[in-house]
């Protein structure tokens, strides 16, 4: 499973990509955010303000019931301010 | 009708956008366009944009589809600049043509109110002093985008 | 904020407006723009654009005016040609440069929708096998120029 | 009293401006409308679509009971179009 951070994400995990393998019970974007805010101090830091997080699974917007598996690619970030 | 949408670091030409939507062809009533420019409040020196490449595209193409869907469009073009733009430099031009006028002022409003919410774009400011900061999404945006949620009338 | 309002029979140049807007400025953060063209529907050759030479720009004074009440304007333009104009050109040019995006976006619209129904112009059609015919009044631009009536929420 | 026709207005009764000296009892616009209406068959045709009249004085938009007096500017034209 390939994970992407971008914006303050990317800045606190210390890394713009990384390639995970979860075990099989982290099947939804909640249960992905729970085992990789376990990683490292950084991503603790990154996905302490759970409520800033938003999260896209293979370049759509997901909430945190959406599913993972296996392949997917997974991004987080914080709300968007383009325009 | 082929929407013209980028993604660039290049300031645009907002002239020739307008003309490429307009010039030559006599079924366009009216143009609507808005030009989003970075503003040098409180010292700032820089914003600096960064997108989810291949993702951006791709919500920009939707929200594209979407007006072109609502509003009976001649033309539409969205660019999005990303990388760092200094202040007085624009940062995003959306044009919406159509035979009338309502469709085109009504579809601009919405693409950029759509694009400021649902695009994975983010904003650093960077300030003279040395400091920077992540802008914060602001609650009158997504206000601003749910006017669009519910069908037209 | 000194407003640029211009009532001219030659055509208009809409990117030298905008930059008059916004170069060398850091204070705008939206500069939304209409631009009424005329289109060619059911043969048409020409419009022929009447004006009340006096009262025309006091209207359009007045409806700029108004614009400048409701919204924080940095800038507004509002051109409208009289005289003979094609299909596919310009008839009337509108700028509205804000801080934010709302107030540009809105007092554009506002400022289209009251030139319409409150500004004296009028509109002849003239058509290639030789017709010509006064354009009426639409019900649907009253419509959209009452939604301004009201004071905003 | 300057008056002023535009558009379909301007064709039917043949003239662009005029100067008229109505009676006293003509003290508003839609008293001015009867008194023109019968000047001349043009001014009879001009007027006789009363609904599409608008008029202005001293370039203000006016409505029928708006008073007209001596060396107003009043002009008729049919709603406008412009934009």
């Amino acid at each position: 499973m390939r994970i992407l951070y971008f914006a303050w994400l990317r800045q606190k995990t210390g890394i713009a990509e990384e390639t995970v393998s979860p075990p099989e019970t982290v099947r939804d974007v909640a249960g992905l955010i729970a085992w990789l805010a376990v990683q490292s101090p950084g991503h603790a830091d990154a996905f302490a303000q759970a409520r800033q997080v938003r999260a896209a699974v293979n370049q759509e917007f997901a909430r945190p019931g959406d599913p993972v598996a296996p392949g997917d690619e997974v991004a987080f970030f914080p709300p968007v301010t383009g325009g | 009708m082929e929407p013209r949408i980028r993604v660039q670091e290049e300031p645009f030409d907002a002239a020739a956008e307008m003309a490429a939507l307009s010039e030559g062809r006599t079924d366009v009533g009216g143009l609507a366009s808005f030009i989003g420019l970075c503003r040098a409040d409180d010292g700032l020196a820089a914003l600096v944009l960064e997108h989810y490449p291949g993702m951006t595209e791709r919500a920009i193409g939707r929200i594209v589809a979407e007006a072109v869907e609502r509003w009976p469009l001649t033309g539409c073009t969205v660019i999005h600049r990303v990388g760092r733009i200094r202040p007085g430099e624009g940062i995003v031009l959306v044009l919406a043509a159509s035979a009338h006028r309502a469709a085109a002022l009504e579809s601009c409003g919405f693409l950029i109110d759509w694009l400021k919410t649902r695009a994975p774009f983010w904003k650093r400011e960077e300030f003279a002093d040395g400091d920077d900061r992540w802008v914060e999404a602001r609650d009158t945006d997504d206000a601003a985008a749910a006017r669009w949620d519910a069908p037209r009338p």
